[in-house]
């Protein structure tokens, strides 16, 4: 059981990641923002939920779906609105943008366009980490429609064979873009792909922290052991459109509505808390003051924040002295 | 004739295509959008609304939305284009061509050369490419030149509505592998675009502006930054001829020889990478076929060796500009 | 039930592909056979009971290790063997070789190099099947090894969405190359894939012809009615290397002697008919003595016969007038 | 020092650099052999036996049969590079890179540039090139062109033993990603090679043979076509100087410069197709750079335009030969 302070912790990170949304949607519309923009909003419970079984030495593979994995791995998130403005101190100084936050000293390694890669490369994550005794697991984060990619489904397979320190969440949140997971997935539940593979597979509630919380701890503890790979499907719901821009034609109305007031992640977590009387209110109001005071901050640094220097196109693309 | 987009024309394109001949099917992520979600269909025509409308008219039997699975629904098109039916698979942004590449570049370019001629595949592949939207490295490549070292493919790369009209039909009713490439900077340009369905063959170059100094070769989005340079570079006394090839594959090399041995000297501008890209392409032409015709050395106007950053600023400085090829030409005509 | 007609057409099939593998075997260490050469020597009674249940509008997809299905699909079986040797009449105008073996007019589709790629494809022939309302079904042959190939995933959901006629038979003939099934395939049950993408999935004995054609008859049933694709797991053994010159050191001693022994499948087939009475063994007789005088016939003519034109070279790389 | 063939370098480059540094592994298909078969283990070393034996000093944990699943294994070899191994990843054919393009060309190639340099990707990917098996258009083509377009890739084409092991230990040593091709047609070729470990730099043509008639740009098998060539020319009086770049990217242009302006001819010969090639790259440089220096029009002798055959014939015909490169001399020494 977690402690209080984990608690704060994974309500604060939540928070952050809700505001952080919030406040990007709205400065989207405004203009500024490069590129497309997928928001996280509302599927917070899901990455601060892997993450707090995470440890240094873990990585979290993200998807383009980028800010809010990358705040619940403790990216800074200075640095992750300056990469969403793509500025010279963005985490990868303004070239990846909003969908390739990456930042090794967190342990975190950015989504890739292929949606899907990060099961293949985590597998060579869990492979370094067996091979060089670390320790570490690898967690690959998959969404619904990324789950049809024929790379997945090679990854899963080899990750089982060789029994890789390894666990795969798939982050069901109804649709690929505009298309229903219904619709694109065979058989709809996408945890049953776990059996074909040879490896665990369940389905938790996405929107309740303490659900994903556990099973991702036994699918860690697992993989640790030595196990082999797990497969965790949470079920779960974006609060805006596929990217900033969408305009949502093709969900029912009121889903998001009915979500935001009857299972948000954030409102459970509280009611859940509270109820067991783990935290206190107080504690919770005032990190909602924190957070929202923080992302004022935020927001006001990235906006100010210079772009890259016109030397540094050329720069860092080879490791070696000969950079083309 | 109406003042059309570039993203009016494609679609009107597979519109007329698709009511002539019912064997045209259109297969892609989203290219109805919305498909058993439990909104409205027709949502999406592709993240660029290129194809929205579609399913509205034709249905879920020949507009299919499929999951994210490029491998499979591209060999499921080059299979359906081999038993006859005449499939346009959209692939969304052409750097996803990693994915799919095998089908592409290995199964519908050989396919019927390999099996001895028994086949025709009438497979149109559209897709996305270009940079210019803050969209970073794996999204923003203008790959074609990959594709049009393999025999047994065709690449098509409109520089405005009205090409992309007439070339995409044409590509449609061609009996093989076409890839065909939009720029996406190129959705809102607006032209005079015939009502009535017309081809435009491929392999033939498109004057775009004639002038007896400097031959500048430019495809896609390119056509418009050398329009401007030349005009800029008329007033310095400079007349310029710009030639469109509008397909790589097959490439006019004829015309681009042509110019050349009016104006002795040539300069390509082009999207796609500086080593083995386009330009790369047009100038060993030239020095190959056309040495005795040049006056001058042939300059490349071509992004630099590095893959394509997000970061708008760096982003311009990566795409060719009208400033980077006054110079080149100013260059050619010195020597 | 089979007529005997049908059955003695079936055992000619399974009859004929034996000995043209064998002789092959031979003639492949003789020299002149160019290329990399796959025999299906051991697997007969899969791709002749999958055959045995296709039409004329149906369509075949092929593998690599292709003469066996070319055979029992009817393709000319000289044709086949001038194909093997290259030359101009072969089934492709000597362009494909051994490994691609491909007779649209047989209801053939060549083998690809990316192993796996036949199911794809399989779902582009299904499909213009259902939209050109041919009544037409695709049958994609894959071997255990290619099964690991994404795009088999990736088209085994898409089928199963779509509700595609299509079958996929898994050819489990123990090894992709040198390497064993049971360690390059997760759970090491083929068929389990099947569930995962939400369609029936069934092992048969691939060395029971009356197996696999039972099992396959359904299948295609069940495509041809509209109510999607199925998956069968043939297991079986091939008799020869992964191509000739392997020195199968990977491979359990007597493997083969023991098989070709105690579980042959056109043996089993022959006890099973004369068990039944269903057909006379003269007949069968009688068959072999014919498929061995037509062995003698095919190789003697397709060593005889022509390469290619040097004008061929350049010849049908388009369907259009252009020709590069 | 002693005679290896091109196999036995290879071997002994890869084993050299397994024993000196523990975080190299080697993964791929059958690259050992036998894994899970009831078997000997060991057993294959790939199709052409190149990696024999390693599995047996270093084990299955550093030696690893994949199944056939390149994406997966390449994208993990990506992932395991990236978090401290120096992975050797076998892809069979290059031909293959159709199954797993997305992985080479987008993810490592611009995992370091795309995420701001915090990386490095220490991965060499061995793969087999080339025509000349008889088995047809899907296993034989001569791709690392395409590899070369691509910012963040080194590619290297080796042409003999001597290089082919200098140049994989570079590879292996290298901190960024290289695909190392080598040609099937190789691997029986014999020569002198260093018992020890020994490296050749990136970018640095090797000048096979001097001449001041003509510069003859020749990589992989071709600079053995060249120098026959070469032998028979310098009888007829013309003498060729041969350069073989060794690797197409970093491409050493300077080298094929300073020749060319000794000579003012330029012949590329070269197995990649003839368009969108290396011989239009390096014909597209001189083109640029070199102009001044030219007494003649560049010569491309490549294969024709087409996918290759499997019959032997014609597969001949494809590949460019002796008298196709003396023809090629004898017209460019006339101009
Ligand atoms: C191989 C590939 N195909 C298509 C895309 C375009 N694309 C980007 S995100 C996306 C939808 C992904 O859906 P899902 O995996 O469910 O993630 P979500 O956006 O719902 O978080 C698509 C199709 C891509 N990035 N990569
Ligand atoms: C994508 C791809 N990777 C690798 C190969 C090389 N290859 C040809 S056959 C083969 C083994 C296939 O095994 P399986 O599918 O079990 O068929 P079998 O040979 O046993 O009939 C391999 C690895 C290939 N052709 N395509
Ligand atoms: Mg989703
Ligand atoms: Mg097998």
């Amino acid at each position: 059981m977690q402690s209080t302070k984990e608690l704060l912790v994974a309500y604060r990170s939540m928070r952050t990641i809700r505001e952080f949304e919030e406040r990007m949607h709205i400065e989207f519309a405004k203009g500024g923002v490069p590129g497309f923009v997928h928001l996280y909003a509302g599927q917070e419970a899901s990455a601060v939920g892997v993450c707090a079984n995470l440890s240094g030495k873990d990585v979290l593979l993200n998807t383009h779906r980028a800010h809010g994995p990358a705040i619940a791995r403790g990216a800074d998130i200075f640095a992750v609105a300056k990469e969403i403005y793509c500025r010279g101190e963005g985490l990868c100084k303004g070239r990846g943008g909003s969908a390739h936050l990456h930042d090794v000293k967190s342990g975190l390694w950015g989504a890739n366009s292929g949606v899907g890669s990060g099961v293949a490369l985590g597998c060579g994550a869990a492979l370094a980490a067996r091979n060089l005794k670390t320790g570490g697991v690898a967690v690959a984060l998959v969404g619904d429609g990324a789950v049809n990619q024929g790379v997945v489904s090679e990854a899963l397979n080899l990750a089982s064979i060789w029994k890789l320190p390894l666990v795969i969440v798939f982050e069901n949140n109804g649709y690929g873009e505009a298309t229903a997971v219904d619709y694109a997935v065979a058989g709809k539940d996408l945890y049953k792909r776990a059996a074909a593979f040879d490896m665990p597979g369940v389905k938790v509630d996405g929107h309740d922290y303490f659900a994903v919380y556990d099973e991702v701890r036994l699918a860690v503890e697992r993989a640790r052991a030595g196990h082999g790979p797990s497969i965790i499907e949470a079920k779960q719901i974006r609060y805006f459109g596929h990217f900033e821009g969408d305009a949502q034609t093709y969900r029912p109305k009121n889903e998001v509505e009915q979500c935001r007031q009857g299972n948000d992640c954030l409102k459970r977590f509280r009611q859940h808390v509270l109820n067991e009387n783990r935290v206190e209110e107080s504690d919770l109001n005032s990190i909602d003051t924190e957070v929202a005071d923080l992302i004022d901050r935020v927001y006001k640094e990235a906006k100010a924040a210079r772009f890259p220097g016109e030397d540094e196109l050329m720069q860092s693309i080879y490791a070696s002295e000969y950079q083309g | 004739m109406a003042g059309k987009t570039y993203r009016q024309a494609i679609n009107e394109a597979i519109l007329q295509e698709m009511r002539r001949d019912s064997t045209v099917i259109l297969l892609g992520e989203d290219v109805a959008g919305g498909t058993g979600a439990g909104g409205e269909g027709d949502a999406w025509g592709g993240p660029m609304g290129v194809t929205r409308g579609l399913v509205s008219e034709f249905g879920v039997g020949r507009v299919l939305d499929t999951p994210i699975s490029e491998a499979a629904y591209m060999g499921a098109a080059i299979g359906a284009a081999a038993s006859g039916l005449r499939p346009i698979a959209d692939l969304m942004f052409i750097d996803f061509a990693g994915v799919c590449f095998d089908q592409i570049v290995n199964q519908a370019a050989k396919y019927r050369y390999m099996y001895g001629g028994q086949d025709k595949i009438p497979l149109t592949i559209r897709t996305m490419m270009g940079a210019g939207l803050g969209i970073s490295s794996q999204h923003s490549q203008s790959l074609y030149p990959i594709f049009s070292y393999f025999a047994g493919l065709k690449v098509v790369v409109p520089s405005g509505p009205y090409d992309a009209k007439g070339l995409l039909i044409s590509a449609i009713r061609d009996d093989d592998p076409v890839i065909f490439c939009e720029h996406k900077a190129l959705y809102e340009m607006v032209e005079d675009v015939p009502d009535e369905p017309y081809t435009i063959p491929f392999g033939e170059a498109n004057f775009i502006r004639s002038g007896g100094d400097v031959t500048i070769v430019a495809m896609s989005s390119m056509v418009h930054v050398a329009t401007k340079a030349a005009t800029e570079l008329a007033r310095q006394g400079i007349e310029c001829e710009i030639l469109d090839p509008r397909t790589s594959s097959p490439l006019d090399t004829e015309s681009i020889l042509e110019s050349v041995e009016e104006t002795g000297r040539l300069v390509i501008i082009d999207e796609s990478g500086p080593r083995f890209g386009m330009a790369s392409e047009v100038a060993a032409v030239v020095a190959e076929e056309g040495f005795a015709l040049l006056k001058a050395p042939i300059i490349k106007v071509t992004p630099p060796f590095v893959p394509i950053p997000a970061a708008p600023n760096l982003e311009q400085l990566y795409i060719p500009d009208v400033a980077q090829l006054i110079v080149a030409v100013n260059k050619v005509m010195e020597s």
